[in-house]
């Protein structure tokens, strides 16, 4: 067996060491976005205030992705397995609820 | 069971002998050998149910069996042969074994958790046995709420319970597959070198990595609703039970390709084997496998076309549905256009192959019809979907798992099975399934309901038929069990490749030392690369 | 022993539609498996082990026949998916004139009212050539209503109202059955559907001794829970008048315009909070629990009955 | 070859991988698989949540509006601090510090544990005011209407339903969490992590960081209901 067997690539992918201070300021990104979203909940835009709510997750999560977990550093099949847990996720959403919205519309009794 | 003379290497069977050694091994030769007797365990267990069934089926008005009994039964049948024969069948038994072999890995990536997803599955055996020996369950293996959650009192709980561990069983098996493919696969091994054996599992692998879990969170949902008598999805609490059907087809019906996609990579081994050329469309071949994977989790919907979901959300099922089985169609033009100019030799694995892409059309194509809208609303829940989708699991996965015992039963064992033998039950099986499931799909649009005590009398004379089939069936694969066994001893000494096929596996001795490879195994520069020129190719 | 049928009766106006469409793509499939099985044996034989066929220069890739039998299975499946959908649309759509029926489906009978008031157990009288629309729901556990000669089934889901039409279009008895599994007599929640002709079917409908008609019951209980204290051109509370708002639109508060169906009259019986008209305040209490589901649906025809008696005028 | 014999016998190198980066990768790769079955695995939960929630918003805004939103909000904070303690665990991990592996994993159990305290403190009020789901709920303490349909109550039950599963579940994969950075603790101080052997330390950041992704939907799904009314 040769000494290496995976794609040349990943010089050490997810060996990749950063510094300190991108994790602090990460960290200080998330605090203001928790103050932001907890701020948000207070104002009231209607249906608008969900999404806001969702963006605000969604911005975290990502940030907590590719820097905490190195995702960003990782090799291309981590990016693929992380996104597509969250694409199947999409697809249950997706079509439960175009099932559930869809049922009044035709507003023929029972359907 | 040690070879004429002292083995100059211990195989994999003859290294260690004990009991622990079978118990605690992290070798995934062993570990497929163990899930081997399991499941056959399991098979039968299902059959039992299902001969009484039959048996039951004969007469209009039940005289076998109480309804209660009978209710219990058919549950039984299905979820034992769901959740413990077809899903584990051929990536827990053949998977296991010959992945590694296949990609030329000493071993799976995760030995320890592989050993760990053989004791979940048995733990979750455990339970469910214990649900089906204590009173049974009575909710049919689909646990419909709120009938399953609220009105059932029969033992719902502890084959829940059951369900959900051994989700966790293949959720493993999963994981190890993907890993180990993409990771340890010998210098050379491209994706476009690697067998298409190889291809089904890694497709199969994402489906149950991203099915399974919806499935142990409805299982449990179910749980906790007739514990605490929630009312998650009971209307009179205020849940809605379309919801629980939405979650549980969201990973039951990608289980069907779970119980599909690896016979499909058992064939597209047999196939290239027994007529000595290439298989067609090697790159068609595997990206088909993966669009089912992946479009397999669009169209669950097709379950709940009459179920209340909305015409709209029925609309995009039914036109998604038939996406779906583009691929399959493919690949059964492509096995077929793989026999053209080859030399086709009627071994029993081949037979099972043969069998197979005859029986998975017509069950894919009666998946078409019930994917029409019209039609569906006739036929949902008659015994024209029992047909169907017994063509798809019987017809089509229980004959690749047999096709591919037979096919590596040398490599695994060191025997040759009894060819006529062989021949015969493959004849028998195929017969026997023929009478016993085409005669429902004219019931079905006669309109008789599936999961019926009680027929109305002009039903009778097909149901007949159907019970006759079945004892043919049983029989058929009844005769497996005893010649491959008893091949154990009196079968002849196989070589390491006694059918002159291609892929590393063949290349190493059959049963297979501990550490698979004693040196190092070269890829092949293209898979199947069976001699194409006329000349050179050796009579095998 | 041998006259078993072997094709269910055709006895709905929709019913040979679906058996067109069955047997369109029965063609079809079975076309295909003959032509699959054929190559098999055909190739299995000819190219057979020790035979002298011509294999020379095997192919192993041609994408351009890949492409055809992927494009030809895709552009058939589209015209059954097609086919298929346009005949469900005609199942689907409840014609104008059709006459209701209300089942309940509870384990293990299903309990069939006409507005009339008559009841029947596991039993459907209708005249031949009318439509038919039955509106359905159930007490405990998901039922079907399944009448195979008319090709048609509809889950009954408690909790909610789900409906189906069909038209018979042949005299006689045909059978009906529960289709999605319910327990343990789930085999034995059957029983008939009887098509007559329209003059046998009103005498069926006088005999069996006077039975009030839905809507005046309804009328009985509408005065009884109160709801008359409110909705009559004579009471002091300003609520919306009921004459003639069946199936006309509704605006509500908040802007959106629903139709008044069973569902929102059902829904705003029982969570008048959640759809409330336009223009008038939420003060309306719930019925929740107190009215049965039986007394449910007669209120509701009654609600019908004012609908027809003097239509409105549209706003 | 059994159990015995598959503990790694030269260094660190499992005997069927070839080289360490191939065994860190594989690592690696399965915990994101296992990551994704986690995903899809609440992914049920939160479909459950999600539809009854926009089929009818009302009795989920009511009853979400009982929860402790200081507490939650508090929690969350504990909670993202205790992903930067990680990243910092699997940071020393890469360069072998010893030392800060060993404080910034007791941190982080530490504030896992003030996590689940705050949790606790949360479960307890709600019970005391009858909000948990089962017998003892009762519609009194969310001040219904008086004249609100059964059916009102009834949805609020299946909201505090999802809340207790939901939570309830993230709490229990923080505890198998706790109890594997316990070990880890044990591990780091007796110096078994370096720069070429960390992987055990990544992984566990992986899982944790996962755990705190849940949540960081969580809160605002469950706690941030139109609370402007």
């Amino acid at each position: 067996m040769s000494d290496t067997i995976t794609t040349p690539e990943t010089e050490h992918g997810s060996h990749h060491i950063l510094p300190k201070s991108s994790y602090y300021v990460v960290y200080a990104a998330l605090m203001v976005l928790l103050v932001a979203t907890v701020g948000f909940a207070y104002i009231d835009l209607g249906r608008v205030n969900f999404l806001v709510t969702m963006l605000i997750a969604i911005s975290k999560a990502l940030m907590i992705a590719m820097i905490f977990m190195h995702v960003r550093y990782s090799e291309r099949l981590v990016w693929l397995f992380a996104s597509a847990a969250f694409l199947w996720l999409v697809i249950m959403f997706a079509f439960t609820l175009a099932d559930y919205f869809t049922r009044g519309s035709l507003n023929i009794l029972g359907k | 069971m040690s070879a004429q003379g002292a083995e100059p290497q211990p195989n994999y069977l003859t290294a260690g002998q004990s009991v622990r050694s079978w118990l605690l091994t992290i070798d995934h030769k062993r570990i497929g050998l163990l899930y081997m007797v399991s499941i056959t365990l399991f098979f039968f267990l299902g059959g039992a149910a299902a001969t009484l069934v039959r048996l039951e089926l004969m007469t209009p008005k039940g005289d076998v069996v109480q309804p209660e009994t009978y209710n219990k039964l058919f549950t039984a049948h299905g979820v034992i042969m769901v959740f413990f024969f077809l899903i584990p069948s051929i990536p827990a038994v053949l998977g296991n074994f010959l992945v590694p072999l296949m990609i030329g890995a000493r071993d799976l990536a995760f030995p320890k958790l592989n050993l760990a997803s053989w004791y979940v599955f048995m733990i979750g055996g455990v339970f469910t046995l214990w649900a089906v020996l204590t009173g049974g369950v009575d909710t049919g293996w689909t646990f419909y709420t709120p009938y399953s959650s609220m009105f059932s009192n029969t033992s719902v709980m502890s084959a829940a319970l059951g369900v959900f561990i051994v989700g966790f069983s293949s959720i493993l098996t999963g994981l190890n597959f993907i890993v180990t493919i993409h990771k340890m696969r010998a210098p050379g091994m491209t994706w476009l070198r690697l067998p298409l054996f190889i291809w089904a599992m890694y497709a199969t692998s994402l489906i149950m990595i991203l099915g399974t879990p919806v499935l142990a969170v409805t299982v449990a949902l179910v749980g906790l609703e007739r514990f605490f008598g929630f009312g998650i999805f009971d209307p009179k609490l205020g849940g809605d039970p379309i919801l629980f059907q939405h979650l549980f087809w969201f990973y039951s019906h990608p289980a069907v390709y779970i119980m599909l996609l690896p016979s499909f990579g058992v064939i597209n081994e047999i196939v290239p084997c027994f007529t000595k050329r290439p298989v067609f469309g090697y790159r068609t071949m595997a990206t088909a496998m993966m669009a089912i994977a992946a479009l397999g989790f669009l169209v669950w919907g097709h379950h709940m076309f009459v179920s209340g979901q909305s015409m709209y959300g029925g609309l995009i099922f039914s036109f998604l549905s038939f996406f779906v089985a583009i691929p399959s169609a493919v690949k059964v033009f492509n096995w077929t256009a793989t026999l053209y100019k080859g030399t086709v030799s009627g071994t029993t694995p081949m037979l099972y192959a043969l069998g197979f892409i005859g029986l998975f059309t017509i069950g894919g194509l009666t998946g078409l019809m019930l994917a029409s809208l019209a039609i569906d609303v006739h036929v949902h829940d008659t015994y024209f979907v029992v047909a169907h989708f017994h063509y798809i699991m019987v017809g089509g996965a229980v004959m690749g798992y047999l096709g591919g015992i037979h096919f590596w039963w040398p490599k695994i064992t060191g025997r040759m099975y009894p060819e006529i033998w062989g021949k015969l039950a493959a004849l028998t099986i195929f017969i026997g399934f023929n009478l016993t499931f085409f005669p429902q799909f004219i019931l079905g649009y006669l309109g008789m309901p599936r999961r019926y005590y009680e027929y109305d009398a002009e039903y009778q004379v097909l149901n007949v038929m159907s019970t006759a089939g079945a004892s043919i069936l049983a029989v058929g694969f009844l005769l497996p069990l005893v010649y491959l066994i008893l091949s154990l001893w009196m079968g002849k000494e196989a070589g390491p490749n006694p059918w002159g096929a291609k892929g590393l596996e063949w290349e190493i001795p059959s049963p297979p030392t501990v550490h698979n490879f004693d040196e190092p195994p070269v890829a092949p520069e293209r898979p199947y690369d069976y001699p194409l020129k006329e000349q050179d190719r050796e009579p095998s | 022993m041998w006259d078993f049928p072997l094709f269910p009766e055709q006895g709905s106006a929709i019913a040979w539609r679906v058996d067109a469409v069955f047997f369109f793509e029965l063609a079809i499939c079975t076309a295909v498996t003959i032509m699959i099985c054929f190559l098999i044996l055909y190739y299995a034989t000819k190219y057979r082990r020790g035979s002298r066929a011509d294999r020379s220069n095997v192919v192993t890739d041609n994408h351009l026949i890949e492409v055809i039998w992927v494009g030809v299975p895709l552009a058939i499946s589209m015209v059954m998916f097609a086919v298929a959908a346009v005949v469900y649309f005609q199942m689907y759509r409840v014609p104008e004139d059709a006459s209701e029926v209300y089942a309940l489906g509870r384990q293990w009978m299903w309990q069939i009212e006409h507005p009339g008031g008559k009841r029947e157990i596991n039993e459907l009288h209708v005249p031949l050539g009318q439509a038919v629309k039955v509106v359905l729901s159930s007490q405990d556990v998901i039922h079907s209503f399944y009448v195979p000669a008319f090709r048609v089934k509809q889950d009954a889901v408690p909790g909610r109202y789900t409906s189906m039409w069909f038209r018979p279009d042949r005299v006689g008895k045909f059978h009906l059955y529960c289709a999605e599994y319910c327990g343990t007599d789930h085999s034995r929640m059957i029983g008939w559907i009887h098509v007559m002709e329209p003059a046998d079917y009103q005498q069926w409908l006088e005999s069996g001794g006077p039975t009030e008609p839905m809507a005046t019951t309804g009328a009985q209980l509408f005065k009884s829970y109160g709801c008359s204290g409110c909705h009559s051109p004579s009471s002091t509370v300003r609520a919306p008048l009921l004459d003639g708002v069946f199936g006309h639109p509704v605006p509500l508060e908040g802007g959106t315009v629903v139709t008044a169906d069973e569902r929102y009259i059902r829904d705003s019986i029982l969570l008048p909070m959640s759809e409330v008209a336009a223009g008038y305040k939420p003060v309306m209490p719930t019925f929740q629990g107190r009215i049965k589901e039986d007394e449910l649906l007669k209120i509701i025809a009654y609600i019908k009955s004012l609908g027809r008696k003097n239509e409105r005028v549209e706003q | 070859m059994s159990l015995a014999e598959a503990e790694p016998t030269h260094g660190y190198l499992a005997s069927h991988f070839e080289t360490l980066e191939q065994q860190h990768q594989s690592a690696a790769l399965g915990m994101w698989t296992f990551l994704a079955t986690e995903v899809m695995f609440f992914g049920g939960l939160f479909l459950g949540f999600s539809v009854y929630r926009f089929v009818d918003p009302e009795p989920f805004a009511i009853a979400s509006r009982h929860l402790n939103v200081t507490l939650g909000t508090i929690n969350t904070f504990v909670l993202l601090t205790s992903s930067l303690t990680m990243a910092l665990v699997v940071r020393a991990g890469q360069t072998g510090d010893r030392k800060a592996q060993v404080r910034n994993l007791l941190l982080t159990m530490a504030l896992a544990t003030l996590f689940l305290g705050i949790k606790a403190r949360e479960y307890y009020e709600e019970f005391e005011h009858h909000l948990a789901p089962g017998a003892s709920f009762s519609t009194a303490a969310l001040h219904l209407p008086e004249d609100a349909p059964e059916s009102l109550g009834q949805q609020a039950q299946l909201f505090f339903v999802f809340y207790f599963f939901m939570t309830g579940l993230h709490g229990f994969h923080m505890l198998i969490g706790i109890a594997v950075m316990a070990v880890l603790v044990v591990k780091a101080q007796r110096g078994q992590y370096t720069a070429e052997h960390y992987t055990q330390l990544e992984m566990t950041g992986l899982y944790w960081h996962f755990v705190d992704l849940v949540w960081v939907f969580l809160f605002p799904l469950l706690y941030l209901v139109e609370l402007h009314t």
